[in-house]
């Protein structure tokens, strides 16, 4: 493999690459690009996503959209028709070993849900059902629908189901990567990701409109926001460069409302610096709040008031878009009624928000001084490792440990940096590894630990980070001694 | 041979295609904590790895994780793979989410046990539970010339 | 009956009262005051009331409170401890029938609860239960717990449960009357709670400390902050008169977070402005804030965040209690089951939000200048009709106008006074009838209203308030025009 | 006589020792907007006070609300009162929370139909389809020279 760079494929690259991936499984043979932009073409607009997620953006609205995924088709369109009614914008989420380009077990998986009679993988098997099956599925919807999933190579997926007619793709070369595997190596996931992203820019350049959005709460433990935003930064970037023009970058809830409001208004603040740095002008960035991604408590009241903060502090930041958790969370893939109810819940309480004051402190000002201050030091140090090339950049940012994912599987991430909350619940650096932070940020961080330490008479250590980390489900939200 | 000195060291990893990595970090924290020599091995572990760690490590337990649904398609004949490799005695654990939906503990443990796992755990177990079950386990599972309890019984009546 | 004021009753006359007062019901025969001292004396700390607020207040604890009462002593004992486990202080809660001393009928609702096999009242009759029934409910119990009802005349309630071993009681002459009582004259039930005000102060003379705590949210239903804060002043002086020391005042959750947090913290500043002014220093002030009391969604995770939303707010403003509701609230009584869950709820997003920073805003800071603004006026006036006595000063207030409680049964309240929710769901005035207001007061509260009013692009009229009534049960805080 | 001229004049309150005022006042306000005559009587309303109104007030229909749980002890009998006073054939409408905790609503429903109410209600009842319903209940209990539906089919087929 040649060495990574930022910069847009070429139609022949592309062409010889499709040649290669449609074949990696048999349904890949019946993807073809004109018949894909007619399906798109021919989407009403209450079934495309960039239309719901602009019209939202305009009218100031927030939409919830639920996570679901069964092995067989029609049992994936029940769920999916079942949910709709609670919901503005559908998901499709895919299964491991979808995402894991095991299709054989995928496939295994089907023959045995469909013997057993209920779903035995955790998601949708997108590719094996593939063009027309997805068409059938998309055809009995009535809202726009999204793949949702956690594939390092997502060509193959992501042209089936563009084919089909979903109108938004979730992931990126890095938020698919650290978070979801274990060997592959960074250059070669972002790699596939402009394969996924150039794709869309062919749409794009056919008139077709697909939202791409990065995933944004990565590991969805204790993610200091600067990092998971660096990431959704960097994506964007890569795939504004594909020619993707709509863009949905998100955030997974912290916990602390000041800090996450703070996350939320200055992600969408930082993108626009850098893509329009960049001489990005012509695109539409919106924003999606992820409900608590940690550990849930397994009772499902508790469960609800879990996913109620979320619901409170997404609108309250005005989130374009939230995914919404379940009172199930704890146990797994939930019911469709337990779906429904935190749809419901969540609905509920962003309707009773959606006409109060703006929230607005001094507590919040200063997170989001500090949040910028962080994603400027680090954006400095990708594009200087990568000579200006920001795809070169964060390959080297990673191996160094400049970039470093908190809690993730992947040998590509150092693994070196180590958060923990401080004494009011914010999420602070116990260990900033190699990341380069500005001297006060990390005295700023340092101070924090501090005050918390002192608090509860005890150094900070990693067992106040694994207290966190299985706080929320032991229903508080700082690991405290008992 | 006391109590103290004894080790019990385990391999721990999560099966499959399941690439959760937050439980398992804990758990390597908690049990290490707690006495227990962990050798993890990580998220997406085959079956094959879990054996072969098991054997050149010569670990007392081989501890499962599965969080992401496919755990009865990633676990089956898991004991019968042990037996094939000479770990028919292995202390096996399993836990997690392991099925697709909140579905009634009592019937997930059953088939688990049935595929020959000797505890199923849901994901609130309390983990210092587990750390005193997998020394029970280790030690009642421990050839006779290690200090297997009735062994160690006639010891403590001697002193 | 001679004119009321507010003035320590005699022991005379309150010993002759009390003759009669034990009389109206033969269960009054075996009330005893030195044996209900010794009940009182030997209560260990776990169960009285005053203790647990008192340590929740030094600790800046929020203690979570159930409702809850059925007919029978013994269902009533497995509820209560039922609910136990997830509550720091319990309640009984007191049939209507008792409520309007309408013993007989209780009588009649126990015999056909019984016969029934299930509660057919809708509380706990505890004058019908008589001291010994109430002290076997009690010693069965491991918390302390409180009488809460709606008695315009509780003088034989308090009698009896004090007796038993209740340690903290609800009500005020204004509070359970206003809304609860239609042909009561005011002055009558401001007599009635004197007496039990006097019981309690006797009580206190004696070393044992009952909690006192008048009724918060009145009607319940858009009750603008200053209305209630009045009535909780006033019942508190009316209470620290006749020897009280230990008082929780109340608030009902109004919906829009601003002015919930305002409302809160300006409650306790204004009580100790007037209880100090008023000569009074060694007493002992909590608060409670009640979830809110107006219609709830029926279905059960909307009703879960409209409790999570009274929940976060609560522990915002650090209120010393909440009064917790339950998902079964659209249909009335709960099941064991519905109430266990809004206290787990409530109990996971106090948890979360209890270490987070400190709320504080501008919009905060304006409320509680609008909010302190309104009581002085109010409080001035109420003070210049009485000549200075605040009972009669009441008393005149209400037969005027220049106090006014918004949707109330009673006969004693003038009901032109009506409020509305403005743009942002703060609960504002749409005719402030003869209450009297500053101007700039009212004109604020125009400006408010013009401003929603060109939003919606209607005129106010009642329509719109009928709208807000239905709003919260319908999903929203405001109730808007489809 | 045409729809429009027609009277629809009915008796609304709260039964029992039930203080409940503000859904008595959106009742008011709303069935007052929907061309409805509400003769209210507020809060705490004897079985009594509600026929004796409806005679002196020549209504089509008593709304008894219940709010508090106790509607089952205070709505015994209330037909036969009202078949005692001469009002057998009276629009009887009952709504709110009728029971004491969540019961199945058919339950409920085919309880207090069987004590004669005309309809039962939950509180979360759609108020404009209660106004139709009440429209058309009071219709069809009119007497004939009043232009019962049957008289008015008459009329209509003339024109």
């Amino acid at each position: 493999m040649t060495e990574i760079e930022n910069r847009m494929l070429s139609d022949a690259t592309f062409q010889a690459e499709r040649a290669e991936v449609l074949k990696t499984w048999p349904s890949g043979g019946t993807v073809d690009f004109d018949a894909a932009v007619a399906v798109q073409a021919a989407l009403p607009p209450e079934k495309r996503f960039a239309l719901a997620l602009a019209e939202a953006d305009a009218e100031g609205r927030t939409l919830l959209q639920p996570r679901a995924g069964v092995a067989l088709i029609r049992e994936h369109e029940a769920l999916l028709n079942g949910l709709s009614p609670y919901c503005d914008v559908l998901p499709t989420t895919i299964d491991a070993y979808t995402r894991h380009n095991r299709y054989a077990e995928a496939q295994e998986g089907i023959d045995r849900s469909r013997a057993a009679g209920t779903s035995l993988l955790n998601g949708f098997p997108a590719v094996n059902h593939g063009v027309d099956g997805c068409r059938r599925l998309v055809d009995a919807l009535s809202k726009p629908v999204q793949v949702r999933h956690g594939t390092p190579d997502a060509r193959l997926l992501a042209e089936i189901t563009l084919a089909a007619g979903f109108s938004s793709f979730e992931g990126g070369g890095i938020s698919y990567n650290i978070p979801y595997a274990k060997h592959v190596p960074l250059e070669r996931s972002i790699r596939h990701w402009q394969y996924c992203d150039r794709l869309v820019g062919r749409f794009e350049e056919a008139g077709i409109r697909i939202n791409r959005e990065p995933f944004g709460p990565l590991t969805g433990t204790l993610v200091p926001p600067f990092v998971s935003h660096v990431v959704a930064i960097v994506e964007g970037l890569l795939a504004l460069e594909q020619g993707v023009r709509c863009l949905t970058l998100g955030y997974g809830q912290a916990g602390n409302l000041a800090q996450d409001i703070a996350a939320l208004r200055s992600l969408r603040r930082l993108a626009n610096h850098y893509f329009l740095n960049a001489g990005f002008t012509d695109y539409k960035l919106t924003t999606v709040f992820h409900q608590w991604m940690g550990g849930f408590p397994e009772d499902e009241a508790q469960a609800t008031a879990v996913i109620c903060l979320g619901a409170l502090v997404a609108r309250q930041a005005r989130a374009t878009k939230i995914i919404v958790k379940t009172p199930h969370e704890a146990a797994g893939v939930p019911t469709l009624e337990a779906n429904q109810a935190g749809l419901k819940a969540t609905r509920q309480m962003v309707n009773m928000i959606s006409d109060q004051n703006r929230v607005d402190s001094p507590d919040i000002q200063t997170e989001i001084d500090v949040i910028e201050a962080e994603v400027h030091a680090v954006m400095r140090e990708i594009l200087r490792l990568g000579r200006g090339d920001v795809a070169r950049g964060i390959v080297q940012a990673f191996a160094s440990g400049v970039m470093d994912v908190p809690f993730a599987p992947a040998r590509a991430n150092l693994g070196k940096l180590t958060p923990v909350r401080d004494n009011f619940g914010a999420i602070r650096l116990f260990d900033a590894g190699h990341v380069p932070l500005p001297d006060d940020v990390l005295a700023f961080h340092r101070d924090k630990i501090a005050e918390r330490a002192r608090a509860e008479r005890r150094e900070p250590s990693f067992n106040m980070v694994v207290d966190d980390v299985r706080a929320i489900s032991a229903s508080k939200l700082v690991g405290r001694p008992a | 041979m006391d109590e103290a000195a004894r080790s019990y060291k385990i391999v721990l990893g999560v099966i499959g295609a399941d690439c959760h990595a937050v439980g398992n970090r804990i758990l390597t924290a908690v049990l290490t904590r707690g006495g227990i020599e962990v050798v993890n091995l990580g998220v997406m572990v085959s079956q094959e790895e879990f054996i072969e760690a098991a054997i050149a490590e010569d670990a007392g337990a081989i501890l499962v994780s599965s969080i992401y649904g496919h755990g009865e398609l990633d676990c089956q004949n898991f004991r019968a793979r042990c037996e094939e490799r000479g770990l028919g005695d292995i202390v096996l654990y399993v836990g997690g989410n392991l099925v697709i939906g909140k579905q009634d503990f009592a019937t997930v443990e059953a088939r688990f046990r049935e595929m020959g796992f000797d505890r199923v755990f849901p994901p609130s177990v309390d983990l210092e539970q587990v750390i005193g079950l997998l020394r029970a386990d280790i030690d009642a599972r421990r050839p006779m010339a290690l200090g297997h309890n009735s062994g160690r019984f006639v010891v403590e009546a001697r002193a």
